[in-house]
């Protein structure tokens, strides 16, 4: 079905047309436009992230110095990891998914504190502007986990950077209170805790972690910059102070972190898992606790990030295995959404092939964790390439693809209009094959002992690098594709009915796109979601 | 088998007592993780062709497994899990407990350079000499920030704190050369931070020693950077203070922060100092050196352009040793935690 | 939630309010005498314990914990769960490290190293708190 | 004369509008506790690394003037849980008054600990590198004065923050906004009130009395 010269979407009433005056979007509460704003500037930072990237694997494909000196080198990877963590991978699927998909599933006409959700938008865009002066002025050279003494000493500019970060936690800590407080008091009628969409679930267990944790890193980059300005000796051993209580600060936050990027991800899977193999999910309760469970015993496991760096064998040995605790909540969910599809009746489109990427990178990036947390592994893995090999897994392999499987899914309702299936397949198989070519080869280097951030490095690695770097453009390219058709399918798409998937979520019963308020009226909640026991009303023409 | 998956894993060669076991758990976890992910993906291939929609208005049964089977998803995998973590904290406090009758050597980590000193002998940068088969401690510590020494082919990495010290220990099996490198970010040159740990056969060891003890061997291996107390002539802050009376540095500058014709040196490194015509600048090493090749580029507010230019009279070592003295000048405040010497810690057994 | 409106009720929470001020102000003042006498250990004990009765005054009371059952009740203890995590770890660390690890407690630094002989009388001599 | 509350459009009835304001102050003040946790670990951990140190930092400090302190920021917590009972019951005058008495403690909290720090600074006891207090001279001496200025100077700013929220709504209190169905406003006013004096309640002894 390629893409055809539509005719117009009948010009029905919905949240996008309903009023067009740039007023409208700039002071809009209506979650569904905060979803599409945020859309828009998280694309763009994962553009900008990927730049970066890109660039890194240029300048690494030979020992030398190949374009660029070693401060540029080591400025684009902080930049790189700031822009990739805290301004794309967080908000990614919350703000944008949670925003969007939340109020509709609870049946709800808009989040608890609609006003609060526009400030957290323009408390992003504040923190964006500071971090982006900070990168024209040149950015700080430390990496994104910005280790004392260095990053308290370096004469790179520190704090425009710490700033934008410190001020971008309060966009996240906003939207977690919102959607903690949406769920708990905005649920429709019959809308029990255990017919919650499992997506609704791994939202909750997000703003969990996003309200507990981020303090935390607010008070860190506090005391960094204090340290960084004044150098009162909080973290500076010479005045007595102690470079490890900056590592525990900084890795309580931290940890939970990466549980608020893959968390959310795991919701989308969940629910497209459903609709594609259409039947219910497998085991209701134990994905649902098992999101809470990620996002409390996340907690316990810092760390295992310090097993190397002078910290305690008590305090290793603990948090080694507390960390095997944490993996257990993954296992059960990957083993659930394969159980899923017994039994069901699967189409492969876009999503289910980024279902399949998922599920194989979630599996392969989780056990290479595990392999890191065995405390005995990390001593000669830590700080080497199979460490960044291991998390890219994570944050690309898994939590991107569960965006790209949401943002699939989600097209038609949110803009009405269905994406071209075939250029989406090339570009779904395009992604995982670079993926593959980019970061497999990475697990070796680390092996063979590559240390991390390093701007030359010794001769034997250079095969491995130069795999790495053209993996990493073909990834690239996968994204381009998408890209592309994707903003051609606003305008071009085929118009999509209101259920295109013929899915039993929640989300489906509006129309798509959906009004401005939801719903005529209130639907009533009375069966479980994902129920596919009975035929579908509406046969899915996509098919 | 050992040989063959470690080379199908890339991994450098086991040079150390514990390198073949650490190894070991590391195939059993591969090896795991790798049947594990491709059943995942081929249970989920082979679910997507036993169960494709046959028609569009297929519906499913409501499936809702027994608890048996969510045990056993909890179960099993906890299991290989906890197993993992007992062998590896086992094996981790084996790495990082080192043996009472252990050699010690201390690791002195400086921005982008290791220099090793020898408790009661040599000391030398960029390579640390050990006998093979007898186990030697590492004092770690670094004059700066964090950095990490990190030798692939023992298996062995540990932080080296500034002002603190932290231990490992490792026990070369064989004679030969096995590449350090620096694991935490430490600035610009963090990838150049080499060194190279040469294993000697125990007896051409201790013959080694004993010569460099006596200091009879004319050439020391690889830069002599002696410690802070060795005499004056390889000393680099005393060298630069008598270069700077040679050089009349004394006439405008002071060490004791009193004002006079240039900037005074005491604290002046890291100092930001605001220019002539606008603008700052932060004092450090590459300011202060063109400062003394060209003064005139950038005059501190305040002072009058006098100073004269050293281009070819200072060479560049001797700048370096100046600016090893003036970086040596700090106020000494009332109570501070000055980073220790070496100290002997009795090994805990 | 009952909702606080009868005249009645209203008059018990002001009295309540002027209760737990006064009550309040003693303990701010016994626990100001208590510091003045040297007990020892049992003087953080005490301050803890007083400090700890008026927090939970000021919570239950003036913040209406008492009345507001459920949810605010769990995001107030999760709160205090997790300050105990992060203590506690970190705690544990700071004194399981390796001693060396930790800052210099005694103000004279240990005597440097140079001759040999310094080597064997240190040895003894070395006693870590 | 005090309109019926209407609960904004989404929510379902005023009550649960109130209940959610509620929870949502509640889980702001949870990371106003982590904010402080992180503080807090650092005063335990110098603590025991330089017990002396701290000792003596704490009897050099005015427990005096801190138990002022306190008690000035007692009689604040209850004079803003006064305003919220009379919001309850419809005065919004005398809610009002609560309100500006709670404003005037923050005010005379904040002005009783600049002279504090004023002494501080008269005498040399300050952070880092510009410490050159001479009586104690213990390893980690200006470290403990590094904690003592974190810790109160960022209780300081929830104080005076505190203290513009407490004029903001003693402002709508006269002019008669809140009724005993509208007083989320100050009810979440008063919650922050008092987590500010629940941090101080546990800040006075730790710095001022343990010894």
């Amino acid at each position: 079905m390629s893409l055809s010269a539509a005719e117009a979407a009948p010009p029905t009433r919905n949240y996008l047309n309903a009023e067009t005056t740039l007023r409208s979007w700039l002071l809009t509460t209506d979650h569904k436009r905060i979803g599409v704003m945020y859309l828009v500037m998280i694309l763009i930072s994962l553009f900008v992230g990927g730049m970066f990237a890109l660039l890194l694997r240029f300048e690494l494909l030979t020992p030398g110095p190949t374009y660029i000196d070693a401060i540029t080198y080591n400025r684009f990877f902080t930049l790189h990891g700031i822009i990739m963590v805290w301004f794309f991978l967080i908000p990614s699927i919350p703000s944008v998914f949670g925003n969007f998909f939340l109020p509709i599933m609870l049946g709800a006409r808009d989040v608890a504190f609609p006003r609060l959700n526009l400030a957290s938008v323009y408390i992003y865009v504040i923190g964006a502007a500071f971090t982006l002066g900070a990168m024209i002025h040149g950015g700080a050279d430390t990496g994104w986990t910005f280790y004392t003494p260095y990053s308290s000493t370096t004469a790179t500019t520190v704090t425009p950077v710490l700033l934008g970060i410190f001020i971008l936690g309060f966009s996240t800590i906003l939207t977690g209170i919102n959607f903690i407080v949406t769920v708990h008091t905005m649920r429709g009628p019959g809308q029990t805790w255990m017919r919650l969409p499992l997506f609704v679930w791994a939202i909750y267990g997000t703003s969990i972690i996003q309200v507990l944790a981020t303090p935390v890193l607010g008070l860190t980059l506090l005391l960094l910059f204090v340290e960084h300005a004044f150098n009162f000796g909080l973290f500076d051993p010479a005045r007595g102070g102690d470079p490890l209580l900056f590592q525990h600060l900084f890795w309580f936050y931290s940890h939970p972190a990466v549980y608020i990027m893959i968390l959310p991800g795991m919701g989308v899977i969940s629910e497209t898992v459903s609709c594609f193999a259409r039947k219910n999910i497998l085991s209701y309760k134990a994905v649902a606790y098992s999101s809470l469970g990620i996002a409390f015993v996340g907690f316990f496991t810092w760390g295992h990030h310090m097993f190397v760096s002078g910290q305690s064998n008590f305090d290793s040995g603990a948090f080694g295995v507390l960390s095997m605790f944490v993996a257990i909540f993954t296992s059960i969910k990957v083993f659930t959404w394969v159980g899923t599809m017994y039994g069901g009746a699967i189409t492969f489109k876009t999503p289910f092939a980024y279902i399949c990427g998922f599920l194989f990178f979630l599996v392969f990036g989780g056990m290479t964790g595990i392999a890191v947390a065995t405390i005995s592994l990390d001593v000669h893995w830590h700080d080497t390439y199979f460490v960044v090999a291991h998390f890219h897994f994570i944050m690309v392999g898994a939590a991107l693809m569960a965006f790209l499987a949401g943002l699939h899914y989600w097209f038609p309702k949110m803009f009405g209009r269905s994406y071209p299936e075939g250029w989406g397949l090339v570009a779904a198989s395009l992604i995982i094959l670079g993926f593959n070519a980019t970061f497999i080869p990475q697990f070796l280097l680390g092996n063979m002992g590559m240390p991390r951030r390093y701007y030359n490095y010794p001769e034997k690695f250079q095969t491995l690098h130069v795999a790495s770097s053209a993996g990493a453009t073909l990834l690239f390219f996968g994204f381009l594709i998408i890209f592309i058709y994707l903003v051609l399918a606003l305008k071009y798409g085929q118009p999509a009915g209101d259920n295109p998937w013929g899915s039993r979520g929640f989300e489906w019963n509006t129309s798509s796109p959906p009004l401005p308020h939801n719903f005529e009226k209130a639907p009533v909640f009375d069966r479980e979601p994902h129920d596919y026991t009975t035929p579908v009303l509406e046969v899915s023409h996509a098919s | 088998m050992n040989e063959f998956l470690r080379r199908v894993l890339f991994l450098p060669e086991q040079a150390s007592s514990l390198a073949r076991q650490v190894d070991q758990l590391h195939y059993f976890v591969i090896i795991t993780t790798l049947v594990m992910s491709t059943a995942v993906g081929l249970t989920a291939l082979f679910f997507f062709v036993r169960f494709r929609r046959r028609s569009a208005t297929q519906t499913t049964r409501h499936l809702q497994p027994p608890v048996w089977v969510e045990a056993l998803f909890i179960a099993v995998p906890l299991g290989f899990f906890l197993a993992w973590v007992y062998r590896g904290y086992h094996d981790f406090l084996l790495l990082t407990t080192p043996p009472s009758n252990s050699m010690d050597v201390y690791v002195m980590a400086k921005q982008w350079m290791w220099k090793f000193s020898y408790p009661d002998g040599p000391n030398s940068a960029g390579v640390l000499r050990v006998p093979a088969n007898r186990p030697v401690r590492l004092l770690l510590t670094s004059r700066d920030v964090i950095h990490s020494f990190f030798v692939p082919a023992f298996r062995i990495k540990r932080d080296a704190l500034p002002g603190r010290y932290t231990e490992t220990w490792f026990e070369a099996l064989e004679p030969g050369h096995y590449p350090v490198y620096c694991a935490e970010f430490c600035g610009t040159n963090h990838s150049n931070m080499l060194a190279e740990v040469v294993v000697m056969r125990p007896e051409e060891f201790d013959s080694w020693l004993v010569e460099q003890r006596r200091g009879r061997v004319a050439q020391q291996d690889g830069s002599q950077t002696p410690d802070e107390d060795l005499s004056a002539l390889t000393n680099p802050v005393r060298q630069g203070e008598q270069l700077a009376v040679r050089y009349g540095c004394f006439k405008c500058h002071t060490v004791d922060g009193s004002p006079h014709i240039g900037p005074t040196w005491l604290d002046l490194y890291l100092r930001r100092e605001a220019l002539e015509g606008g603008g700052t600048v932060i004092a450090d090493e590459t300011y202060m050196t063109e400062s003394m090749m060209d003064p005139l580029a950038k005059v501190v507010r305040g002072f009058n352009p006098v100073m004269p230019s050293f281009k070819g009279r200072l060479s560049g070592p001797e700048a370096a040793a100046i600016v090893e003295f003036i970086k040596s000048l700090r106020s000494e405040p009332l109570e501070q935690a000055r980073s220790r010497r070496p100290v002997y810690e009795p090994i805990r057994r | 939630m009952a909702e606080v409106t009868a005249q009645g009720t209203h008059h018990r929470a002001a009295t309540r309010y002027a209760l737990t001020y006064v009550g309040l102000m003693v303990l701010t003042i016994t626990t100001f005498l208590f510091s003045r006498v040297d007990l020892g250990i049992g003087s953080v004990a005490i301050a803890m314990g007083i400090a700890i009765t008026k927090s939970a005054l000021v919570v239950l009371i003036f913040m209406q914990l008492w009345e507001h059952r459920g949810s605010p009740r769990l995001a107030f203890a999760t709160a205090l769960v997790w300050l105990a995590l992060l203590m506690g770890f970190v705690l544990a660390d700071v004194h399981t490290r390796f001693p060396l690890t930790n800052p210099d407690r005694n103000p004279i630094a240990a005597p440097a190293l140079s001759a040999p002989s310094a080597e064997k009388t240190r040895a003894g001599q070395q006693s870590e708190p | 004369m005090h309109p019926e509350a209407i609960a904004e459009s989404h929510f379902s009835s005023p009550e649960v509008q109130r209940h959610a304001a509620r929870l949502g102050m509640w889980a702001f003040l949870a990371t106003e506790i982590l904010l402080f946790a992180g503080l807090f670990v650092g005063y335990m951990e110098y603590r025991s690394l330089y017990h002396e140190s701290f000792v003596q930092g704490g009897k050099h400090l005015d427990a005096v003037l801190a138990t002022i302190e306190t008690a000035v920021l007692i009689t604040g917590s209850f004079a803003v849980a006064m305003a919220h009972h009379y919001t309850l019951t419809d005065r919004n005058g005398r809610a009002a008054v609560g309100l500006l008495i709670g404003a005037a403690t923050g005010i005379a909290f904040l002005a009783l600990h600049g002279v504090e720090y004023v002494t501080h600074f008269r005498e040399g006891a300050l952070p880092g590198k510009y410490y050159t207090f001479p009586e104690i001279r213990t390893a980690g001496a200006s470290m403990f004065f590094t904690v003592y200025f974190l810790l109160t100077g960022l209780h300081s700013l929830h104080v005076l923050a505190g203290t513009g929220v407490l004029v903001g709504l003693a402002v709508l209190a006269a002019r008669g906004t809140f009724s005993h169905q509208n007083y989320s406003a100050v009810e979440n006013g008063g919650l922050y009130w008092h987590l500010v004096d629940l941090i101080w309640i546990f800040l006075y002894p730790l710095l001022y009395l343990i010894s």
